[in-house]
């Protein structure tokens, strides 16, 4: 078997597409112009980027003017946390509903708050990895500033009833923000219809650029600013407009939404052809429920293996994973979402996430396939756990 | 976080990956939960490490530093051994990212380990030429 | 005389250079990876920030690990200011010392903090554009968090006395910050030599990408986060690395300050021919001092013109350039910094700002200064003022 | 802020550019602190706005406003003059942005302001015909 590239990476980041690219070479060289400027040259940037916004909304059924162009997905989620808050705070609404798997963009900024003096309710999710929009509903205070919950969680896959989620914030009249980083371009979103008031996106998981991304703010709240200065995106998000990136954003995401169902009917089948796989070695577990999940998103726990050994053993082979191993980030402890998920440590230390795009063929998934298993038999026959788990022993 | 070649190096080929049967000194460290446990089997000969061969579920830099520690201890005096300190290991692999420092004491300790049960073995109290192993600080 | 078409914004933004766009390219289609991410995608990646980190570092004096990457020079003038008044807030210290005529991104957010119970003295600036250092001294009070004064200004280029500065604010033992976002590229700056302990910058000033900014921290300060989420940039400010826009920030910064006396003495004598050519018209006025400037920046007061329709009309003719009205920006007033300088309304709203680079050819300058008095003719002959002015009547 | 191509075409060609010696009636309005005069010059016959002029200071939508509101009175009434409404001229420009609304407002007080003066000089009052003209709300 031939050595392969294979990037099955693709929920940390993707590629940017070459229409991206296209797209936004221009801005770049020629149309560089400051979108704020009044000659021609800054009209046609700003032109770009009206175009832009108006891709976006229509992406996720918005209007135009309830799109904001922010730096990243982080920044989106910090915004609608902390912007609400604050907005908030003068009616004495100092609680917070979010849910324990969400990304660390959610969960240090409400950790911040809490140092600020908010209560923070964290809900659980189950085994599955779902969190019950009635656990939503039972957190939801008088003082309740907004909710957060996450559209689809970025480690496992699992997709959230936001709908029913939307319906009760409206219901109770609480703010719902969904952070849609994963679900933009994965999952039909209709911020009208499933009652979303703030949702956040990022550019880079979808064949953009790194550092740009977006928020949909539901017309009626003024969220304050999070960065304040210039006029730019109508006084509420200052600094001279990325307008490559915004371009690219634009395009990525038509391209990403317009042919969502069928793009994800291909990708599920390599996915589960993915996972069946894997599934095949002894003592291993799928993360995440098999069916509401992120159609790329393969998560699997495998024993006796540790993740980053794992990950670096496949960049050698030629594949680029991702892990539930949290080494990289400084931090010793597995991923807050397996042990959530209710995983020991020491299984969560040995997960393997493969997230496949579009770009994925057939021809990768016999090969990653291929790779697995062996990869696993050499890094199991090095470990001195192996033995004992296949015994039954207890390895904590 | 960035691993030097080296590293890379012992991480892909790793030397002295296995078991010694009837070995006369084994050490085991670390735990599955913090994510690292090296176990170190040695063959002893007139005070002499004449064979060392190890088994590490861990990450990158555990089985790196373990494959390092063993190469660098194999045909050494005991003495020698328990002379190697993590720093060396972590020189002789050109450095390891500031988090991962605590693999290379783990490999240091499980020298110690397989030493001190050697000793055991030999009936000679391992407490006073080794000392206290204690545990890796980052697991605990 | 034929149309050209001539680029005299760069103080607004720039044109992403050849050797720049060069560098960032790889990281749009092939070393598209995490830099978190542990396999060697990631890693090239990761190693190409560090590259860069270094490139900015050494650019300013500064040590790499004293250098974070941020979304635009906005985001790092906000991150400097409240990030220090939150670090000192339980020290006591409440007070913030900026001038007049800073960039909004300075001034918005002086505005904010208070709005939070902070007090704020914006020293002045003297008629040729400057503030003084003695201002600042007598400006700092016990519980003074920190002095921002611009390196140069952005519209009238006036360069400040940035190392009387810093050695006041040692003295006193008072945090000192400096938004260099001109100044980076055109000053040799030294932040040891200098005294200064933050200073904010941006990419695209200099021909890097618009939407990457960086800035610097003294060791030994640690500035609380603006953005929370994941361990990216040693903890400080969260977000998938931007790699393409770093890289690029790198080589940019790199090239900027490689010769800067050499390009510096080259575009002064043009800008200088801009300014006494320009100067030849009736009823003018530069603005600014003429020599401690910026080398690129001419800005001058044309009186019976109104701004915006200068522009509009100079754009008709091929030249982008800028005004003091800040007609665009959705006010009416004109520039803060011109009615700093003590400009009477009328003549700040006739006000031309034309910043040239390194790229500027002498034949550009013909063209400018053949154009800008027959479009200033023809506005003049438009205008109910110009025959007032004439005759010296006052037109309040 | 983006101007329609209507509004650039007034501003690169604005039409009726000038003053009219001997004019019938001539108002101005706005102030240069705010950034924007115009100069309207009239002359009527039979109760005919039979030709118009401007001169105008201001911002690229003043000059256009100006251009289309000479264009959209000339050879009219001046019952119709009267009726014009900035939001006529407006229209007529294919719209302005948000902040340059008050232009149209000046272009429309520029043509009552003239006739005002028109009226002033026949001997007639002009305040029960054409009202109070009033300040852009913008500039005060
Ligand atoms: C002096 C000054 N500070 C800050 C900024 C803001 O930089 P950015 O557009 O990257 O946010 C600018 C330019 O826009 C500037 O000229
Ligand atoms: C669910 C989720 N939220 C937020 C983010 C942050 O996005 P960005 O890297 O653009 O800041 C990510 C990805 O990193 C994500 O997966």
């Amino acid at each position: 078997m031939d050595k392969r590239f294979i990037y099955a990476d693709n929920a940390a980041t993707t590629r940017v597409s070459n229409e991206v690219l296209n797209a936004m070479y221009p801005y770049f060289v020629t149309e560089y112009g400051n979108a704020s400027s009044i000659y021609a040259l800054g009209r046609n940037a700003k032109k770009a980027i009206e175009l832009s916004r108006e891709k976006v909304a229509k992406a996720i059924g918005a209007e135009p003017s309830e799109i904001y162009f922010t730096s990243c997905g982080s920044e989106s989620d910090n915004w609608a946390i902390r912007g609400t808050c604050e907005r908030l705070a003068s009616k004495g609404k100092k609680h917070i509903v979010t849910s324990v798997f969400e990304h660390h963009a959610i969960l240090h900024t409400c950790q911040a708050m809490e140092k600020l003096g908010y209560e923070v309710t964290y809900v659980p999710i189950d085994k599955n990895g779902f969190v019950s929009a009635e656990d939503v509903k039972n957190a939801i205070r008088d003082d309740t500033a907004i909710v957060s919950i996450m559209y689809a969680n970025n480690e496992i896959g699992t997709i959230q009833p936001i709908e029913e989620i939307g319906k009760i914030c409206r219901e109770k009249g609480v703010v719902f923000h969904t952070d849609a980083v994963q679900a933009v371009g994965n999952v039909e979103i209709d911020v009208k219809a499933q009652n979303i008031d703030i949702l956040s996106l990022s550019g880079h998981k979808i064949h953009a650029q790194k550092g740009i991304g977006a928020i949909y703010v539901k017309k009626g709240i003024s969220l304050p600013n999070l960065i304040f200065g210039g006029a730019q995106e109508r006084n509420k998000r200052p600094g001279t407009e990325n307008v490559p990136a915004i371009v690219g954003l634009g395009t990525a995401i038509e391209i990403a939404t317009s042919n969502i169902s069928e793009k994800r009917d291909r990708v599920t089948v390599l996915r589960n052809r993915l996972i069946d796989g894997i599934l095949q070695l002894p003592k291993t577990r799928l993360n995440g429920d098999r069916d509401k999940r992120l159609p790329g998103n393969c998560n699997i726990s495998i024993e006796g293996v540790e993740g980053e050994s794992l990950l670096l053993m496949l960049d050698i082979n030629g594949i680029c994973a991702s892990s539930g191993s949290a080494c990289t980030s400084g931090s010793l402890d597995p991923s807050h979402v397996l042990l959530a998920l209710g995983l020991k440590h020491e299984v969560a230390h040995g997960s393997l996430r493969l997230s496949i795009s579009d770009d994925t063929t057939s021809e990768d998934v016999d090969y990653i396939l291929e790779v697995v298993p062996k990869v696993v038999k050499r890094l199991r026959d090095m470990s001195p756990l192996w033995e004992r788990i296949l015994k039954g022993e207890s390895i904590d | 976080m960035l691993y030097s070649e080296k590293v890379l190096d012992h991480f892909s080929n790793p030397r002295n990956v296995g078991e010694i049967e009837n070995a006369d000194g084994i050490g085991e460290v670390g735990n599955a939960k913090c994510g690292d446990i090296m176990k170190m089997y040695i063959k002893v000969d007139n005070g002499i490490i004449s064979d060392v061969k190890f088994k590490t579920f861990g990450c990158g830099a555990a089985v790196a530093t373990s494959s390092m520690a063993t190469e660098l201890i194999k045909g050494k005096s005991i003495d020698d051994a328990l002379k190697l300190t993590n720093k060396a290991v972590v020189e002789a692999l050109d450095g390891l990212p500031a988090v991962k420092l605590h693999c290379s004491v783990l490999a240091e300790q499980a020298i110690k380990a397989a030493l001190s049960d050697y000793y055991t073995k030999q009936g000679i109290d391992p407490l006073p030429i080794i000392g206290e192993i204690g545990e890796c600080e980052h697991c605990h």
